[in-house]
């Protein structure tokens, strides 16, 4: 458990207030925009800032409490903070830097090895270099192995992954997921990117202009009112709770059983009868009338209009009843007109496409709320 | 070239700028390091003592060594009772008075260079589990290395230079405290002694180009290190 | 400053008088009486000799040198600084073993005595510095003739100063110090023990010469009233030997 | 005229060497993995580097020569460089940085409004602040306002939307494409994000290794195969060239003609008759065998498969003939089996969404190869 | 408290220690620049020549400047027929001296907060059309100001507390050139002079202490300007 609840106040005029207790291993991603202050929520967890007043507690371990009048230093809370700047120390060379913190580390406890690290942040050719010598991107990769490689028992990442490349991100992501499963490392991430976000956390704390939005696992969140100001509108979208129903090796496929019925998704590496969620996007929802014979939609399901929202705009939001389950649509207004939406009516959803995540489904479950 | 009395003075100049500046260091680095980034009451007082030695007329600095350091000294009796050192009229204490007296410069280089080490990095070596003492060796140190090496030319050009505290505190026994500049202030004070204080010049210039050439290099080879070449 | 770079020696000022830091404190009573009696005021620059000869031959703009001892007017006079013509030694003084007031015994000193039982296991005997300071010099001078030089010479503590000498001895650093009688008389707790033998050193002469350019009735006046009878009875006082 | 041919070999082993030549307005995005040369390009261009030998010029003014000796001056390049990392002035506020180029540009030729700027990055609240107390896209937005205020004849932009959220971004991007077309700024611009470059980009280099792989207009070079290790699967997709036919403002929509028919799109900002260019991601591109009727989707093309490439993994491309136009579509293998998809078949291409870009379509023009 | 006499060299001192920090510090600055940024051939030369006045005794300092500044220097003699410039036994003397001796102590301290500017910002200024002088005055110098604050607080108290150069070069003139540490090197040498050198020593300390505490709080309100605070 991770029990965060402080406040404080910054010269210029931002204060901020929130409170939030998320479980104490798995992603817990802080979402806002520029200046709502993720970076401050994370400084204080490293011991970097001081909150004026609360609590910070880490798997029981009372990192601050104003009451008690606790400060556990920074180096003895052991959280591997990846700052939005690297921050590599410039007389070391790449190896130095990262061997910093794993020196410091007590042996018996390296789940972590540097191969490895080296390996999947693929700065192997830079180990002897220096880091002014870097390119940004490098710099972050090395910050990223640094932080890895002092075992923390937290795990701080503040926007990490921003000045990488779709192709490294997609490399660095799942060892991100990897070690969040097996070693339990529990992980503060910080991201702009709703995708990011979604792929990899458990629980979402969204922040607005210092003051908590919302707080809680991620697919409740994600539905909650007080999102729509945070999220643009075209990340709108709808998490399904799922079972691996079926695997098709043939086609690379597999099936998944939700409250609605089945979705046909690209295979998943997780065993029949096992959780996963996934995430399907308003925008990737098409409405039929009729069941369209024929197409290359792998996804056709019954449902039920809910509700028609028409926005300024082109756009309309609708929400559909699938079995059980609710999942939202993005269609044009002229469609509306021209399908006829109106809640009750009778509709094919067509999904083109599904991302799925392969989340240890153990840490979907709840967390307790404490604080504000 | 020189005399062999020349040479004598030229050998002791070097042992002791050498040896001031050895032993101040590691207490400049302290003192900066308070000065800059610690704070407690009573520091502005702290800042000024270190100072001191540079406002006064170093022939004052000299006497207030003697009315401490002499043998007869409220600390000095102390340290020969106890412990059988005796500066006055030693090359201890011609080590002492080089050491006080550039120990204000020191200092002062020191800091700077300390003032201008990022703290961002301090803060990001105790997130990877630093205690501060370890990271004030493991990250602050080096990266003030220029400073702590300009510091320490300073504490030798100032040693090499030092001349009103030694003579006062010191005085002039020859082979024991009679640095260069002692021999110099001998031969200005004779009616020829011209060419000699101009010889034990040249060699004060030479020395003093010397360390700085050396300083160069190894600053150098320092930035290289520290990547900020 | 623009002010700062314009002070000089516009024809006005009052004259310069260069003068040994041993006649410090005699010369400004006498500068004093000066004034009052002339009403014309005299200006003193109080340094070591030598550095007074250096800035002389660099065309400092001084009226008289009085020097600490007669190299340095040799010194300026060979240069062609100082007016020999001019020359008058109206003081002397004497040299004298001091020890400190506490440890003080009156010892006498000739040929015979024993140097290295008066200053015991490892004391230490504090005078200027032999080679440059004149009390050294002097000191140096009697020590050779006495025939104790090369015994007493490991024990010599040379200061930049007889003032620094005599501190040493006030402080009890030094067992003994060699310094001049005028010294000795200022110095609190310091005894003079023994005067040196006249004969074992050259005369400690102070001499005074008009600088070259200077020579004019009024620097003639202030000459004479620094040899003259108000003068004399100040020197008196100070405890130099009035010749 | 934008010509750069340039070789560079640093220290550590990395040599650049690119040569090519792109219009002297519109933007040029710079594409490749991290550690490709980008910002080594861009520091040229700067005069930054130096490079060992070659030739910069821009709009006809040499920069750079090293056959000739001509080497200009930093600050007579006028180049706003938006760099990687902000590099504000620690010791001016953020008005009096945004402010410092401005000052140096003379008077006469100021296009960038002071008022204008601070408005569009929305960081009128700080400007009295100072740097160190601004979060890191609160900085990186500051450093793009004191670049653009610069009035520079250049502007060169090292990944600045990175540390921005995605409204900011959302925000930025028009302002920049209007500085583009109303000022004629020619824009060097490095980006992560295909999506980015897509939207702003006419011109594309793409590096690998400090090699050039390919340089031209965004259509031409997105379709080459040497682009294929460069791009991510999922960001295949096809450049429309079309001309705004019809708008349609009950709706929001609007319509533009293409080689192969017309599509329907949320409306665009330019006149009927202009000509605009249309980005359809191929994962955005569905298959129907029959006409679907009564489905939500707004653009049903007739189209004839050209060609079905099977990939790895559960997907295929398949590539269209609509009318004139080609398209690609991504579909599942066993769609392509299901729908018995193969060269020849006539079918209908269902469009759920496309991206338009509003560009200056003078811009479009091939610029003339140089160099390399 | 004070006599009139010791006013007037307390008065001395002051003035002369300002003046020759103010005349000095452009100098100081333009030559640390040059030092660490500029690369010529014989700039080994120059660092050798910047520290000398530290490494040689004062009182040769001292003399050096006699010879080439005083009425025959053979500069000197060209400052007093075509400039009318006197700086033998005046205040301006003392100024030269006193600007001369904390010259490398200026420098130095300079330079290193030279050092630390993050060139960065320097290249970034350029893109923005500053011309390199322009780069200088806007971004490098505001950026250096603590560590000039801190080499002109270094000139200060090594002007406060210099003997050797100053007597050597214009004597020791009471109103002129007698300043603090010349009144006490005049007052040890009078009767009950004792008194008077512990009463001018004091007034040292206090300046120190003042100027110190002076140069602190404008150090912090510079820090807080440049955002390092
Ligand atoms: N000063 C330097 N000395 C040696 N090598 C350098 C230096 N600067 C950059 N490099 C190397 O040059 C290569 C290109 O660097 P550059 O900064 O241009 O990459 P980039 O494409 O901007 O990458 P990123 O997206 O990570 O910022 C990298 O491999 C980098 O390590
Ligand atoms: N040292 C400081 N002094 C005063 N205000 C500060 C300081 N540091 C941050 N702030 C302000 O606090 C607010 C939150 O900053 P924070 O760095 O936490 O934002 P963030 O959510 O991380 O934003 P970004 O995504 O842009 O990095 C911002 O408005 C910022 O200007
Ligand atoms: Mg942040
Ligand atoms: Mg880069």
């Amino acid at each position: 458990m991770i029990e965060i609840d402080i406040r404080l106040a910054r010269a210029g005029g931002f204060a901020l207030e929130c409170g939030f207790a998320v479980p104490g291993s798995g992603v817990t991603a802080l979402f806002g925009r520029s200046g709502a202050g993720k970076t401050t929520v994370i400084q204080a967890v490293a011991g970097v800032v001081r909150p004026d007043a609360g609590r910070i507690a880490v798997k029981g371990e009372v990192f601050f409490d104003s009451a008690r009048g606790i400060d556990v230093p920074i180096e003895a809370r052991r959280t591997g903070y990846v700052f939005q700047d690297a921050r590599l120390f410039p007389h070391l060379s790449v190896e130095s830097n990262l061997r910093y913190g794993e020196r410091r580390s007590r042996a018996v406890e390296r789940p972590v090895r540097f191969e490895a690290v080296v390996e999947l942040l693929g700065i192997g050719p830079l180990l002897t270099r220096r880091p002014h010598t870097l390119s940004g991107g490098e710099r972050q990769r090395v910050a990223i192995g640094r932080a890895l490689l002092a075992q923390p028992r937290l795990l701080l990442m503040d926007e990490p992954l921003a000045a990488l490349d779709e192709a490294r991100k997609a490399e660095i992501l799942p060892y991100l997921e990897r070690l969040r499963d097996e070693t339990r490392l529990p992980i503060l991430y910080v991201s702009h990117s709703i995708d990011e976000v979604l792929r990899l956390a458990d629980t979402l704390v969204a922040l607005r202009e210092g003051r908590q939005v919302a707080a809680g696992p991620v697919a409740q969140v994600m539905s909650q009112p007080a999102m729509l100001p945070v999220l643009g509108r075209f990340d709108l979208g709808t998490l399904l709770e799922c079972v691996v129903s079926r695997h098709d090796p043939a086609y690379a496929l597999s099936s998944l059983a939700f409250a609605g019925g089945e979705l046909r998704v690209p295979q998943v590496a997780r065993a029949v009868g096992e959780k996963v969620r996934a995430r399907v996007r308003a925008r990737d929802v098409a409405i039929a009338r009729t069941r369209p014979e024929d197409v290359s939609v792998s996804n056709l399901l019954p449902a039920v209009v809910e509700e028609v929202r028409l926005r300024e705009g082109p756009y309309a939001d609708i929400m559909l009843r699938v079995g059980e389950a609710r999942l939202a649509s993005m269609v044009t207004r002229e469609s509306v007109e021209r399908l006829a939406l109106s809640p009750g009516l009778v509709v094919w959803a067509m999904i083109k496409s599904v991302a799925v995540d392969s989340r240890n489904p153990e840490f979907t479950e709840p967390p307790q709320r404490h604080g504000a | 070239m020189l005399t062999p009395e020349e040479w004598t003075a030229v050998a002791l100049s070097l042992k002791v700028a050498f040896w001031a500046t050895f032993w101040s260091l590691p207490l400049a680095v302290l003192t900066a390091w308070v000065l800059a980034r610690a704070s407690f009451p009573g520091k502005g007082l702290l800042d000024g003592l270190v100072y001191l030695p540079l406002v006064l007329p170093k022939v004052v600095v000299g006497y207030l060594l003697l009315l401490t350091l002499g043998a007869r000294g409220f600390i000095g009796q102390y340290l020969d009772a106890w412990f059988g050192i005796k500066l006055i009229f030693t090359t201890a204490g011609a080590t002492v008075a080089a050491a006080v007296v550039s120990f204000p410069l020191t200092v002062n280089a020191i800091r700077l260079a300390l003032e201008a080490v990022d703290r961002g990095l301090e803060t990001a070596a105790r997130t990877l589990g630093a205690s501060r003492l370890d990271v004030f060796f493991s990250v602050t140190l080096p990266l003030m290395l220029p400073g702590i090496l300009s510091g320490a030319l300073l504490a030798i050009a100032s040693a090499l230079g030092e001349f009103g505290a030694t003579i006062t505190f010191v005085s002039n026994v020859e082979g024991q405290t009679r640095t260069i500049p002692l021999a110099i202030y001998s031969a200005t004070h004779v009616p020829d002694g011209d060419a000699m204080a101009l010889r034990l010049t040249l060699v004060s210039v030479v020395l003093a180009l010397g360390s700085l050439l050396l300083a160069g290099l190894v600053d150098r080879r320092i930035r290289r290190m520290i990547g900020r070449a | 400053a623009p002010g700062a770079l314009s002070a000089g020696e516009a024809p006005g000022d009052p004259p310069t008088v260069f003068a040994a830091a041993s006649l410090t404190n005699a010369f400004q009573d006498i500068g004093k009486l000066y004034q009052q009696k002339t009403g014309r005021p005299v200006r003193f620059s109080f340094a070591a000799s030598s550095a007074l000869a250096k800035q002389l031959e660099a065309g400092a703009p001084a009226a008289i040198f009085a020097s600490a001892d007669n190299r340095w007017m040799d010194y300026t006079e060979g240069k062609d600084l100082t007016l020999k013509v001019t020359r008058v030694t109206p003081i002397g003084n004497s040299l004298v073993l001091i020890m400190p007031a506490d440890a003080a015994k009156d010892v006498t000193i000739d040929a015979s005595f024993n140097w290295l039982a008066f200053l015991g296991a490892d004391g230490r005997i504090a005078t200027g510095l032999t080679d440059s300071v004149p009390a050294g010099i002097y000191a140096k001078a009697a020590l050779t003739s006495l025939g104790a030089w090369d015994t007493v010479k490991p024990r010599i503590v040379g200061a930049e100063s007889v003032r620094a000498a005599l501190a040493l001895v006030e402080r009890g650093e030094a067992v003994a110090g060699i310094v001049y009688s005028t010294d000795a008389a200022i110095a609190r707790n310091v005894k003079v023990v023994a005067t040196f033998p006249a004969g074992s050193h050259p005369p400690v002469e102070y001499p005074f010469e008009i600088v070259k350019g200077q020579d004019n009735p009024a620097t003639r006046a202030l000459l004479d009233f620094l040899t003259g009878p108000e003068a004399r009875e100040v020197y008196t006082k100070y405890g130099f030997a009035v010749k």
